[in-house]
């Protein structure tokens, strides 16, 4: 018997820091309030690294049990936790990442209002993410999946007093309300034919269940099901729409629930459930072509965007979509693997972005930036790095995985997948060059209508208080606090991949192991293995060449666009015309779903729900009575005279009345 | 035993009992004066006969040939009723009460009591419960101020002092876990150590009989609490109009009440008729226990003597706050403490 | 050996007393009482019932009533004295202000 | 025969008492004439066999409650009763309510449940059995009324004393 690891106390340390800041913070000073927070992300990051460090030791998978928490018949759901290889990555990722954040935070956040409502809901997420990664059961996993739902909302709208930031926290509420609905239904499935919700008991049935080869049946609708869930929370087609506008929130939070984390969460999800997948072919098709899909049109999106957090966003909901295609093609530990540098060099991007933007009091538009790097060389150098990396620049963290990713998809899926990785993988270059040279080269075009710029910045947050007031004293570089996790996150996202995609898939292999693969069955059968790895690696020098030469070609359109030509840019807009035009408005998709789901639903709730049936039935309904109990009343109220006697005189004749009836009803 | 020899006993006990208590009642009069004289250094009565001892009956003949007054104003069914309620409820509790175990006379077997009942306490209670009605109507009824005052007052006083006084009673009967006064003396019978005896005043019930002593005080509104008939403020309180034969059944009903009260103290807390009798021939065993229990009612009534030649009287706030402020939480506190170690015990 | 109705139609007319006093007495105290008889009423129907099926339950719910009723006095009987004091009358008929 | 003869008396007492309530117009004497009813009611329980619930009758109602209703109408002086015509409707309606309520009810009574006969002391209630039953089978009913009785205590010391008496008594305190 392993000793007890209380990983429960994993989740539940932010837990005890959210409920301290959310409750008594109001009164504490900042510096207690960072110190609560920080103290207690901080240990949940010590205990993961406990974990780690004795996790060689540890008989695995492990489930530690706390409570029964709902028990019908043979149906049982415990509060238990559930540790592997799998969790453990996401586990040191999470807390790991998360403190990061939280440190950044302290220095991004200082001059704001709601400073430990800030950290209160950091702490929470942080303990509904936790509970996600650590769940032994679909529904424990499912509470922390609405529960970082629920953080993410709050901090969304954390300038809640702000219309846009407001309806953001709306958007990407609703938006995920759909994916989780999918989620839901996978879930009810599971019970009604597994009987169980349990990790290790449905993956032990489903193990026993035949792939789904041939044609479609319940792995495949559960698969498909579960994926509606990761694409609402993963930001995927077609329910990417709630990312972009949640970059409304503050910029660490942008870094860590909707870059590093919470959005990851999906992908987790599918590497979870991979035994599903597995059996259902179809599913795991639809899962990489969705990735394939969106990891392109998110970058063709990005490309033409100007607001920094915007192209990271596009840029996330790309990086994702490449996840998707790994755990599509049935690479799971490729996927994970893109997930920890993701979330390595996106946090750090965003948090880059957010030193930019703080340096710049507020401003936001990279076309109002420009020739940065002497102003704030640390968040250049890092910046660079984390560039880089996304690139896929080898030996940077990016490289590995997103290699990783392409290879896999070469190899278990088709070339097609492939092909648009490569070609979004020059996008993603492209884009992200562009970012650096706008924001870091050249001139400073904002320093002009300086006075304009913080005007609108200013204007930009209307009626919430201003972040960067400070800022006014003309470009500056972040305080330490805010440079310590980029410099960390800058060496984790050049050094994050070195440890390679074969040993992390080794690593991993032991918790995403599940006897069959859809692909591995017919792959076995179509080669034989003493001639795999020879050709293997022939081609996959190759494949490797060409996404190297990928991201090198981003670099110099990006170069030639906006550092040797920036008139082109225009130019080459012109010529493409509407299309450019689309892309700017981002392919019209939020008009689109306003023009086809919301303004119908509307239009019916107005006509239908409210005029129809609310007002003219039911509050009609209640009207009328009302009136009639009125004039009932009105004519009634003369019985009472306030005569005590009067009233037992009442009292009397009704109870002679009921009596009299019950005794006609004994007797008849 | 027919059913016409049970009605033969119990008149004969009736009518001894009645005599022993009117008698005693009226030599309770005569020892208060006695002692209470003693106590503030005079002789109290010495002429009508050796000591004064006849003193009671002339005081009787006094009261049978004195002029009954009627107040003009007063509600007169009510003040002629009044008197003989206090007094006839004051009888009346004594008829359960055992004053020595069950006797064999001329081959009848029958208890030293009128009857023998197993909520005996619970009667007694009963009954004395309902003697606050006469103050309370004669108080009412003379349509007298200083009257309704001390009726007002006594009313108060008794129903609030009850409570204490049940309560202070329930750790006796968790110990002896009976409500009759028999099988409550019996648990009392044998000694620890073969020299202190097993009665409940030495089983951890000393708080108890001290409330029980206060709360019978007040009950029978004597000195320190007889703020009812308080004579320097209420002139004679409910009894003011009365005179006569009306005032002395108040007096022998007060007197009675005294009586009651020692009896359930003798019974309850100090043992009963238990005392060292094994000796000497049958007929004096037979007497003996009959002997210890007029002991300790003797004891129990001087000590009433001796309190009313000793302390002044409250003020009616501070009897009001002793009685509710402390005499019951107190014997809230007496009843959790001996419930716990019963049950431990247990 | 009585018969039980006997029992049971001593308590209606108890119940049946207090119901009448309820209806026709002035004096709130009385009007109280009234209630208390009712109370005493069902009381002893509920020990002949106790009595009949042999289940103490009923004698165990007349103490209920019993703790019941002497709360209801108490409360009742100080709302008579507050009612007293502003009113200065204990007549039902003069306290008639809660209406319409 | 005996049992007959002496619930019959008593049961003449408690009506006699029950009515002269009503007839009698001084409160005084209604409340004494309850007095009378429950003495007689805790005589009727003893034949039943009651004997606790007798003895509890005699000291809560007679002993506790009765004295409470002839304090208070001592304490506000009460006068004999006005012959006031408030109520029609208790008149016209509760009346004959009562009447038809009570004929029929006594009448459902005579007709149907007539056979069963009731024995002297028919069911004992010892002190120990009800004690039981009440801290085990009626545990919760009972702490309930404790807390009512506890509310009730709070509700009639508010209500009786004096408004603003409390501060007096705090200063003067």
């Amino acid at each position: 018997m392993t000793p007890n690891l209380h990983l429960w106390l994993i989740p539940v340390l932010p837990l005890v820091g959210a409920a301290i800041n959310g409750l008594f913070g109001k009164r504490f000073s900042r510096q207690t309030v960072s110190a609560i927070a920080l103290g207690f992300s901080g240990a949940a990051l010590v205990m993961a690294l406990w974990i780690a460090a004795q996790f060689s030791s540890l008989t695995l998978p492990r489930v530690e049990s706390l409570v029964t928490w709902i028990r019908a018949g043979d149906f049982q759901v415990d509060f238990a936790f559930y540790l592997d290889q799998l969790s453990l990555v996401m586990l040191l990722v999470v807390t790991g990442v998360g403190l990061l954040i939280h440190i950044y935070s302290v220095g991004y956040m200082w001059e704001e209002g709601g400073f430990y409502r800030f950290f209160s809901y950091l702490n929470l997420f942080m303990f509904f993410m936790l509970t996600l990664v650590l769940a032994s059961n679909y529904l424990l996993m499912f509470i922390g999946w609405e529960g970082v739902g629920l953080a993410s909302y709050l901090l969304i709208g954390f300038w809640f007093t702000k219309d846009s930031a407001a309806s953001a926290g709306k958007k990407a509420f609703i938006v995920n309300r759909i994916g989780d609905f999918g989620f839901l239904i996978a879930l009810f499935l599971m019970i009604k034919h597994f009987g169980s919700l349990n990790f290790e008991q449905v993956f032990r049935i489903v193990g026993g269940l035949p792939a789904e080869t041939a044609g479609v049946g319940l792995l495949t609708a559960i698969g498909l099901l579960l994926m509606v869930g990761a694409a609402g929370k993963s930001a995927q087609l077609p329910l990417y729409v709630w990312l972009p506008d949640a970059m409304e929130g503050p910029t660490p939070v942008s870094a860590l629930i909707h870059a590093a984390t919470m959005v990851t969460a999906g992908v987790y999800m599918v590497a979870r459930s991979h035994v599903v997948f597995d059996r259902a072919p179809q599913a795991l098709m639809v899962v990489a072509i969705v990735g394939t899909l969106t990891a392109l049109f998110a970058a063709t999106i990005g490309v033409c965007q100007t607001d920094i957090k915007k192209v990271l966003a596009y840029s996330t909901i790309s990086q994702l979509g490449y996840m998707f295609i790994g755990c599509g093609v049935a690479a799971y530990s490729a996927g994970i693997f893109h997930l920890m540098t993701h979330a390595f060099f996106k946090g750090l991007l965003f948090l880059a972005a957010g030193s930019v933007i703080h340096a710049v009091g507020g401003e936001q538009d990279m076309r109002r930036m420009g020739g940065l790097r002497h102003h704030i060389p640390w968040t250049f150098w890092t910046m660079t790095a984390a560039t880089f990396a996304i690139a896929g620049f080898p030996p940077f963290a990016g490289f590995f995985s997103k290699d990783a990713i392409l290879w896999k998809a070469y190899l278990n899926g088709s070339w097609v997948y492939w092909a648009i990785g490569v070609f979004t993988a020059f996008l993603t270059s492209f884009y992200m060059f562009r970012l650096w040279f706008l924001t870091f080269f050249g001139e400073y075009r904002g320093e002009a209508a300086a006075s304009e710029h913080v005007h609108l910045a200013g204007g930009s947050r209307a009626g919430a208080p201003a972040p960067h007031e400070h800022g006014h004293g003309g470009i500056h570089e972040s305080p330490t606090v805010m440079l310590i996790p980029l410099v960390i996150l800058a060496g984790l996202s050049i050094c994050g991949g070195w440890v390679g995609s074969e040993r992390f898939d080794k690593f991993l292999s032991p918790a995403l192991h599940s006897g069959v693969t859809a692909y591995s069955a017919e792959q076995e059968a179509a080669s034989t293995p003493a001639s795999e790895p020879r050709e293997h690696g022939a081609s996959e020098g190759l494949l490797t060449s060409i996404s190297i030469l990928a991201a090198v070609s981003g670099l110099f359109l990006a170069w030639l666009l906006y550092q040797r030509r920036p008139q082109l840019p225009q130019e080459i807009a012109h010529a493409l015309g509407s299309f450019y035009e689309a892309v700017v408005h981002k392919y019209y998709v939020d008009e689109i779903y306003a023009a086809v789901f919301v303004k119908p639903l509307i239009d019916g709730s107005t006509r239908v729900l409210w005029h129809g049936i609310d007002r003219d039935v039911i509050d009609a309904t209640l009207d009328n009575s009302a009136e009639g109990a009125r004039e009932v009343s009105d004519a009634m109220r003369h019985m009472q005279s306030g005569n005590l006697r009067s009233y037992a005189g009442w009292i009397a004749a009704g109870a002679a009345v009921v009596i009299t009836y019950m005794i006609w009803l004994g007797t008849r | 035993m027919s059913i016409g020899t049970f009605i033969l006993v119990s008149i004969i006990k009736i009518v001894v009992a009645l005599g022993v208590l009117l008698t005693a009642v009226a030599y309770t009069v005569w020892l208060e004066r006695k002692v209470v004289g003693h106590i503030q250094n005079r002789w109290g009565p010495t002429r009508v006969g050796p000591f004064g001892l006849l003193q009671p009956l002339a005081d009787g003949v006094k009261f049978i040939f004195k002029e009954d007054l009627i107040p003009p104003h007063a509600y007169k069914p009510l003040f002629i009723a009044a008197p003989m309620i206090a007094l006839i409820f004051a009888l009346t509790s004594i008829s359960v009460i055992p004053i020595g175990n069950w006797i064999t006379v001329f081959g009848i077997h029958t208890p030293l009591e009128i009857t023998d009942v197993n909520i005996g306490l619970l009667i007694v209670l009963g009954i004395t419960s309902l003697g606050v009605y006469g103050v309370a109507l004669a108080g009412w009824s003379s349509n007298s101020k200083y009257s309704l005052l001390g009726g007002l007052r006594a009313s108060a006083q008794m129903v609030s002092y009850e409570i204490s006084l049940g309560l202070s009673l329930v750790g006796v009967l968790i110990l002896a876990g009976s409500f009759s006064l028999r099988d409550i003396v019996d648990a009392q019978a044998g000694t620890y150590w073969g020299f202190i005896p097993r009665w409940n005043i030495f089983q951890g019930q000393f708080i108890a009989f001290f409330i029980y002593l206060m709360a019978a005080y007040a009950e029978t509104n004597r000195i320190p609490f007889d703020l009812p008939e308080a004579e320097t403020e209420l002139v004679a309180g409910y009894h003011t109009e009365y005179s006569a034969m009306k005032f002395a059944m108040f007096f022998m009903a007060e007197y009675a009440n005294m009586i009651t009260v020692a009896c359930l103290a003798t019974l309850l807390f100090l043992g009963g008729w238990h005392g060292p009798h094994r000796f000497g021939p049958p007929i004096v065993q037979a007497i003996l226990p009959v002997f210890w229990f007029a002991v300790k009612i003797f004891a129990f009534l001087f000590l009433y003597i001796w309190v009313r030649g000793t302390l002044p009287r409250f003020r009616y706030d501070q009897l009001m706050a002793f009685g509710w402020k402390f005499l019951l939480p107190l014997a809230i506190a007496n009843l959790v403490i001996t419930a716990l170690i019963v049950a431990l015990r247990a | 050996m009585v018969p039980l109705s006997y029992y049971l139609v001593l308590s209606g007319i108890l119940f049946a007393c207090g119901v009448t006093g309820f209806l026709i007495k002035r004096n709130i105290i009385t009007i109280f009482m009234s209630i208390e008889l009712m109370l005493n009423g069902v009381n002893l129907s509920f020990v002949a019932f106790a009595a009949q099926w042999h289940a103490l339950s009923g004698q165990i719910f007349v103490f209920f009533v019993m703790v019941v009723a002497a709360a209801e006095s108490a409360v009742g009987l100080a709302i008579i004295i507050a009612v007293y004091r502003t009113r200065e009358t204990l007549n039902v008929d003069r306290i008639n202000l809660l209406k319409l | 025969m005996l049992h007959l003869l002496v619930f019959s008396v008593f049961g003449l007492v408690c009506v006699a008492g029950a009515v002269n309530l009503l007839v009698q117009r001084h409160p005084i004497n209604s409340a004494l004439s309850l007095v009378v009813v429950m003495g007689s009611l805790a005589v009727e329980y003893l034949l039943l066999g009651a004997e606790f619930v007798a003895a509890v009758q005699v000291i809560v109602y007679a002993g506790a409650i009765m004295v409470l209703f002839v304090f208070v109408i001592m304490l506000l002086n009460a006068g004999e009763e006005e012959r006031t015509k408030g109520s029609r409707v208790a008149m016209l309606f509760g009346i004959p309510g009562m009447l038809i309520g009570s004929v029929l009810v006594a009448w459902v009574l005579l007709e149907h449940s007539g056979t069963g006969n009731v024995a002297t002391g028919a069911l004992p209630g010892p002190p120990k059995v009800i004690g039981w039953l009440l801290f085990h089978d009626f545990l919760l009913p009972f702490e309930v009324t404790s807390v009512l009785v506890l509310i009730a205590i709070m509700g009639a010391v508010v209500l009786a004393s004096h408004p603003g008496s409390t501060q007096q008594d705090k200063r003067e305190g």
